[in-house]
């Protein structure tokens, strides 16, 4: 640069490097904001496609829906037929995130903080993998090989805890209930969550982890004082990615469960619940007119609990803003 | 060039929060003016707001001039871009760029900005640089490694080569020195007086031996306790700060010190 | 990447598309043509869409296997020239039909007739023979084991477990679930009272998705029972359903006379040939899942209506019947309708 | 540990091994009881990774060859043993990276959005909305595409970039996520350097920031890749199937790998009148199925391996 | 309780590369060691190993002995974790656990050893810790409020308050000072004074001045060049150390510091 230039007093110059570089920082950010904005254009489009299709289930009268739905009861309001299938979902998300979190989290350390150093870029593509296998695959493989397995582990659950309501019921014969769904849901979004936790945990920054190693803290309380609080967004963030997987899981819920629409806690029996995405592939194919209708209604209700469960993780991350670890 | 740097009825603010309360300064040109005070008065907010760099901190800003050689740095017309590529900064803890090698680090702020430097060139830069901030001969076998490989103490004279690179007009340092032994401490200071020939410098410092061996003009700030803002108490030469300075406060600080 | 050498001879490249007869159809045909809907048709339609492609080289027919639903819908708004599905056009799906190939000219025939097996696993027991309303309480979940006295009295010679029932059924919605209910209202109708509908009316019972499903379901369990297309079932065992006195094993064949001695539906137009399915003709396997072939007698231009014609022309024809039966178990069409409907087939023209 | 004890310890020694040696029993036992339970949770999670790989090698490895990979399926019906899976391999590649094209820079520019720029109203709408975009189910978003491109092109069109959009409904949340947490690692104190050295802002993102995290985003991406590729729902709606060869995603149907195990699943065995024969295999479609899924897996496998590459490649350099 | 530390024959390794070789060095209890010497010596790295903190860097490890009381800390039967709560450390780079509030940042050593700890003595605790560091009255209003919220000076002076109020055997002080500001930085330095009437110190520090102010013991480590180990060259009274020591190389340096 030389020295006779004087950026910000002298004019012309300054004025002109200055308005290119603020030119393209313009620009650039105009295509971030783009970006972000094409977004919310798209979701707005998806919302709208929702409504405007789900708007005839939504003012159809119960008679009219019974004549025009084939699995539609008599005298169902539309929410009163959507609620076992709202439940069903959210059951099944539910099931999954609460296996996968703390299995992922496991493994997230495991790769980040205990597996030797060498290995943990390895064991890290390992649970990567499991991300690779497409949905049917689980189906077919939670179908055919796993419910068999599982199915005299919940026969047992079954008989010797069926006092504990989860378990209670008639276990199924062959292991195609929630359980089984839970299990294989689990495994199917352990992967999403696991990656991100892993990364974060990775960054956790070596200061906080020496600070807590020199008050003489163990592994892990390492862990627990500087690890776990500086990924705490981090992970809600990744459950939060697994939970939409969990929710919005089609193929894997469709081939293995053997659904039923009921508000019951037995998730070892079969026909008792469905989810919202495995209902819509479901009956979409045979499906016409008011039909069709119901299903996308469907769809948005699934699309409004979304909704509210990420206000409610929103909520919860906001509460501790102050101290998250950025920064 | 050097640059005058006159500051106007300035208020720093972190949001609601203000921080530093009403300073009015003049910054020689070609001169090295020294900041010291006790932590948490706002010497390193005010430092910042010199380069525009505080504005980079979500909710914070400014209020009154800034003024280099009568233009308002905060003014409409005004780049903070080009603010901030003609007053340099080293910052307080060392924080150069993990994914680029020692000689990268040093050409950031050329190869950064897009601009093009044949190989011979970029090579004389980065020699000149790294002498200049006296850490040449411990990394001129590992130009390549990572900078992040480095000592605290190497790595903070590798930011100085770094922002001495672009050969701003202004220079920030943000206490420079606090993680250099006694040695790179002193070539840091020699650098100081070299650079004072050409540039308008401004350092922040704890230490007030270095504070009155490297400055011509001192500032020093105060603040009444905590929450309130801080506040330049008074500026002057060096000489008349550190043996007759007209304040009470600046007289227990600057004695507490030797005493 | 290619595409695989054919088996056979391809036949000899004639330039002219035949336009005389349904049964000669090698040919130049070329371009694209698609249809879709139901997915029983599916392995049928495989077969069909080889054996006109084979004769067509540069023709390529394709069949999404998007559902019956779905297939109606892409028929009348035309995003499908042709249509597979398992049930006939109500009302409102004909009169879009209709609006897309002009008043009449609708064409809808049987082109896929399967027979539903029920077929359960069981050791030791390979047929068993059920009555209508043995069946329906078996289903419903009233006879509850496989030595019910309901079971062993049609069943003299067959040595019966006590094992319990577990009643499989279809968790989709689908043309075979509504099938075979239409078949226990109709000759079980103390029993089985619900309107047939495409969903199972029983809740808490175990189901499965798709053919393959249930037959994976049963194969899994022991005591289990289900109803399926019959090419699925492999070598589980099946029931002897009662009709007019005899008990009926399934086949193709019995399943065609079904098809071909039930009556025409009344009041369609032409080309339109629905059938009232009668589940009591003795010598019949009443349980027949009928799957409509849909197609219109204009198209707007002149390649879609030589490819719909020569596709649906070799899908009727003997041969393509034969290789739907090979390949997919269906049960051949019968010479009445197929003479019923080739005049349609024959007419279709662009314009 | 009172300072008070020490007085009377000549023998120190001995004290101090003890001190040295003892940690609370009880934290020591949490600490292996954590370490264990962090084990099994590992182990755990490689069970199943184990069986389903074994599971599909098992299934799906014999049906495996030259042929296989290099055929497409056009005029093979029935028990036919012949045909392969070239063509839904090809569309596989082709719809994923189309979405990957679309997704990619759509959702590292939001996530850049989010982290460098986002404030006020717009930035807490996007957050929130992309959060809700990952619970869509799949089929809506084939729906959602089916009826987009129905209302510009008519509802007869079928076509591969169709697929490409609907997956990339699906695509884009998971992009952002995982690149907004990314992104917000890297220190601020970078950010900082640069902009001190003059750097503009968008310089600094894309030349320090995006540098700094490349590895991160990396992974982002592929999990954003795993998350679509084994599509099945959307691609049935939108992008039709075929047994053909089609490499043109403008024009006419395809097939993807998914889509093909599906339905090669759903048809069951073929009746083959005189048993298994040279030409007639019953079971030849759930081996076709298989085979298919591993190919899919295979080159999931083979992108993680790129993946990390370029991780390894551009990670920051700490040592 | 205070401790005597002996190393012998200590080298210590980064991976294949010997960071600092053969360091014969006495520690005596209740008294304040200093390190002193050029950036890069291997200072900090030493330091380090006094508490097992050098091995959680990968690939490092030590060789020879560092003895408390005759017990040599890396012998089989020794935990880690033991050594690491009775020498307690504070850092060169201020790190308050960004998570927790400045209360819980100083208690979090304590409720690692002692879960059941009352409220009251929880608040003695802290203000006491926070006394010692001087930081009770810049903070004693906002003791629920993030520590990373503090100035670098106010956060390092945290750090020490949360290392003291595990009241640890040893106190182990890379530069502790470097971020503070004099007023901060005597009442630290008073702080190591009292300390010592029970506590075995250590101390880095780059301030010859202070070095001499606090330290009844001083240690020179040099080092031949880059790539070459460091060296503890002479270890002596403080006094001795800056006014007659033995070896040209320290002199060379601690003037170097005055001249
Ligand atoms: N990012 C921030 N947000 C809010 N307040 C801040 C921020 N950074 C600093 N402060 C506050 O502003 C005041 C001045 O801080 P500053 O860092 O400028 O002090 P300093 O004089 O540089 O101290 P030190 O000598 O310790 O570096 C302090 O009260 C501090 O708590
Ligand atoms: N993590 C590490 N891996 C490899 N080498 C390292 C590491 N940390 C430090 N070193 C090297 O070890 C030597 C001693 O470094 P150390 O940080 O102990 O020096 P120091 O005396 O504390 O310096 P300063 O006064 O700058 O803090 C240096 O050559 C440094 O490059
Ligand atoms: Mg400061
Ligand atoms: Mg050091």
């Amino acid at each position: 640069m030389s020295t006779t230039v004087s950026p910000p007093a002298q004019g012309s110059r300054r004025r002109r490097s200055g308005n290119t570089d603020r030119g393209f920082n313009r620009v650039f950010r105009w295509i971030a904001v783009g970006a972000g904005a094409t977004i919310l254009a798209v979701l707005a489009a998806v919302a709208l496609f929702l409504v405007s299709e789900a708007w005839p289930a939504i003012m159809a009268s119960p008679e009219e829906l019974a004549e025009g739905v084939p699995r539609y009861p008599e005298d169902t309001s539309l929410l009163a037929y959507l609620g076992p299938l709202i439940y069903g979902t959210i059951l099944a998300a539910v099931l999954a995130l609460f296996l996968a979190v703390p299995i992922s989290m496991g493994i997230a350390l495991f790769i980040s903080h205990y597996a030797p150093r060498r290995l943990s870029q390895l064991l890290g593509a390992l649970v990567d993998l499991l991300a690779a296998i497409p949905s049917v695959i689980y189906g077919l493989w939670g179908f055919f090989t796993l419910a068999p397995v599982l199915t005299p582990i919940w026969m047992w659950l079954n008989d010797n805890l069926g006092w504990i309501p989860l378990w209670g019921g008639n276990a199924s014969p062959t292991g195609r209930s929630m359980a089984t769904v839970g299990v294989v849901l689990a495994i199917m979004i352990l992967p999403i969550i696991t990656a991100v936790s892993r990364e974060v945990f990775l960054q956790t920054p070596k200061l906080h982890e020496e600070a807590a190693l020199a008050l003489g803290a163990t592994r892990w309380e390492v862990v627990k004082t500087a690890v776990l609080p500086f990924g705490r967004s981090g992970v809600i963030s990744a459950s939060m990615l697994g939970l939409g997987r969990a929710l919005g899981e089609t193929m894997a819920v469709l081939m293995i469960l053997s659904p039923g629409f009921t508000y019951s806690l037995d998730i070892l029996a079969a026909g008792q619940h469905q989810t919202i995405a495995a209902y819509i592939a479901a009956d979409f194919p045979e499906s016409t007119g008011l039909g069709v209708n119901t299903l996308i209604a469907a769809g948005l209700a699934l699309f409004v609990i979304t909704l509210a469960v990420n206000m409610a993780a929103r909520w919860v991350v906001a509460r501790r803003k102050d101290f998250s670890g950025a920064n | 060039m050097a640059q005058r740097i006159d500051t106007k009825d300035l208020n720093i603010y972190y949001g609601d929060f203000l921080a530093v309360q009403d300073v009015n300064m003049t910054i020689e040109p070609k001169s090295v003016t020294a900041l010291i005070g006790p932590s948490g008065c706002g010497k390193s907010t005010f430092l910042r707001t010199l380069n525009r760099m505080h504005e980079v901190i979500p909710g914070a800003r400014v209020e009154g001039r800034v003024e280099m050689d009568g233009v308002d740095l905060y003014g409409p017309n005004v780049d903070p871009v080009a603010v901030r590529k003609n007053v340099g900064m080293v910052f307080q803890r060392p924080n150069p760029f993990p994914t680029m090698s020692i000689r990268d680090n040093v050409l950031a702020g050329v190869k950064l900005n897009n601009k093009r430097i044949s190989k011979a060139e970029a090579d004389d830069l980065v020699e000149s640089s790294l002498h200049g901030a006296n850490l040449w001969n411990e990394v001129k076998d590992r130009l390549d490694k990572p900078g992040s490989g480095l000592s605290g103490g190497q790595q903070q004279r590798l930011c100085i080569a770094r922002a001495i690179a672009i050969k701003p007009q202004v220079l920030l340092m943000d206490e420079p020195c606090s993680a250099l032994d006694p040695i790179s401490t002193i070539a840091i200071e020699d650098l100081i007086g070299e650079l004072k020939q050409e540039y308008t410098i401004v350092i922040v410092t704890h230490n007030m031996q270095q504070a009155a061996r490297v400055s011509d003009r001192t500032g020093f700030f105060n603040i009444a306790g905590t929450g309130k803002p801080g506040k330049l108490i008074e500026m002057d030469d060096t000489a008349t700060i550190f043996s007759a300075p007209a304040e009470k406060a600046t007289e227990d600080y600057v004695s507490g010190r030797f005493g | 990447g290619s595409d695989p050498e054919p088996a056979g001879s391809s036949g000899d490249e004639t330039t002219e598309a035949s336009e005389e007869s349904g049964d000669d159809m090698e040919g130049g045909l070329s371009g694209t043509v698609s249809g879709g809907g139901a997915s029983s048709q599916e392995a049928a339609m495989n077969a069909w869409r080889a054996g006109f492609q084979e004769a067509n080289p540069e023709a390529t027919v394709n069949y999404d296997p998007v559902g019956s639903g779905g297939g109606r819908t892409g028929f009348g708004d035309g995003s499908y020239k042709f249509a597979g599905s398992d049930a006939p056009l109500d009302d409102e799906e004909m009169a879009a039909a209709e609006s897309q190939c002009g008043e009449g000219g609708v064409i809808e025939f049987p082109g896929y007739v399967s027979p539903v097996a029920v077929a359960f696993n069981l050791d030791g027991v390979d047929s068993l023979n059920m009555a209508p309303e043995t069946i329906a309480n078996v289903f419903l979940g009233e006879i509850t084991s496989w030595d019910d006295e309901a079971i062993a009295a049609d069943n003299p010679d067959a040595d019966l477990p006590s094992t319990d029932i577990t009643v499989v059924h279809r968790s989709d919605e689908s043309g075979t679930t509504e099938n075979f209910e239409e078949y226990l209202y109709a000759a079980a109708p103390d029993v089985w009272t619900a309107e047939p509908s495409g969903v199972w009316p029983v809740d808490g019972q175990e189901s499965a998705q798709g053919n393959s499903g249930v037959v994976g379901a049963v194969q899994a369990g022991q005591g289990t029972i289900t109803y399926a297309d019959a090419s699925q079932v492999g070598d589980l065992g099946s029931v002897a359903v009662g009709v007019g006195g005899e008990f009926i094993e399934y086949s193709a064949e019995a399943a065609a006379e079904v098809v071909a001695q039930s009556p025409r539906t009344e009041g369609t137009s032409e080309y339109v040939y629905t059938i009232e399915l009668e589940r009591d003709i003795p010598g019949t396997y009443p349980i027949a899942l009928v799957s409509y072939s849909l197609a219109c007698t204009t198209y707007a231009d002149e390649q879609t209506a030589e490819l719909v014609k020569g596709f649906l022309s070799y899908l009727v024809s003997e041969e393509g019947q034969q290789a739907a039966s090979e390949a997919a178990g269906s049960a051949p069409l019968s010479d009445t309708i197929r003479e019923a409907v080739l005049p349609g087939i024959e007419s279709i023209s662009a314009g | 540990m009172s300072a008070a004890t020490d007085h009377t310890s000549p023998g120190g020694s001995s004290e101090t091994a003890r001190l040295l040696s003892t940690v609370d029993t009880g934290r020591r036992r949490t600490d292996r009881a954590m370490q264990v339970l962090i084990y099994i949770a590992f182990a755990l999670a490689m069970i199943p990774l184990g069986w389903l790989i074994f599971t599909v090698v098992a299934q799906g490895g014999d049906r495996i060859s030259m042929d296989f990979l290099m055929q497409s399926m056009r005029n093979i019906f029935g028990g036919d043993p012949r045909g392969g899976i070239y063509h839904a391999i090809l569309g596989t590649v082709v719809i994923t990276a189309l979405a990957t094209v679309i997704s990619v820079p759509i959702g590292i520019l939001t996530a850049i959005y989010l982290v460098e720029y986002g404030k006020g109203w717009l930035a807490r709408a996007v957050t929130f909305f992309v959060d809700v975009m990952t619970g869509i189910p799949s089929i809506v978003a084939g729906l959602f595409a089916f009826s987009l491109f129905a209302l510009i092109f008519g509802p007869a069109v079928r076509i591969g970039i169709m697929g490409a959009v609907a997956l990339s409904v699906l695509m884009i949340p998971v992009v952002v996520r995982s690149c907004e947490e990314m992104l917000k690692l890297v220190p601020n104190e970078l950010r900082e350097a640069s902009y001190a050295l003059g750097v503009p802002k968008w310089l600094t993102i894309i030349k320090v920031v995006l540098r700094t995290s490349v590895a991160g985003l990396t992974t982002g991406v592929l999990l954003a890749v795993a998350r679509v590729i084994g599509e099945t729902a959307p691609l049935l709606v939108t992008v039709g199937v075929t047994d053909s060869i089609n490499a043109n995603p403008f024009d006419g149907r395809m097939m993807t790998l998914p889509v093909f195990a599906y339905r090669q699943y759903s048809q069951g065995d073929a009746p083959c009148p005189g048993g298994d024969s040279a030409t007639c295999v019953a079971d030849i479609a759930s081996q076709n199925a298989w085979g298919a899924a591993l190919v899919l897996i295979v080159m999931v496998l083979a992108l993680n391996l790129i993946g990390r590459l370029i991780t390894r490649w551009f990670a920051p350099k700490l040592g």
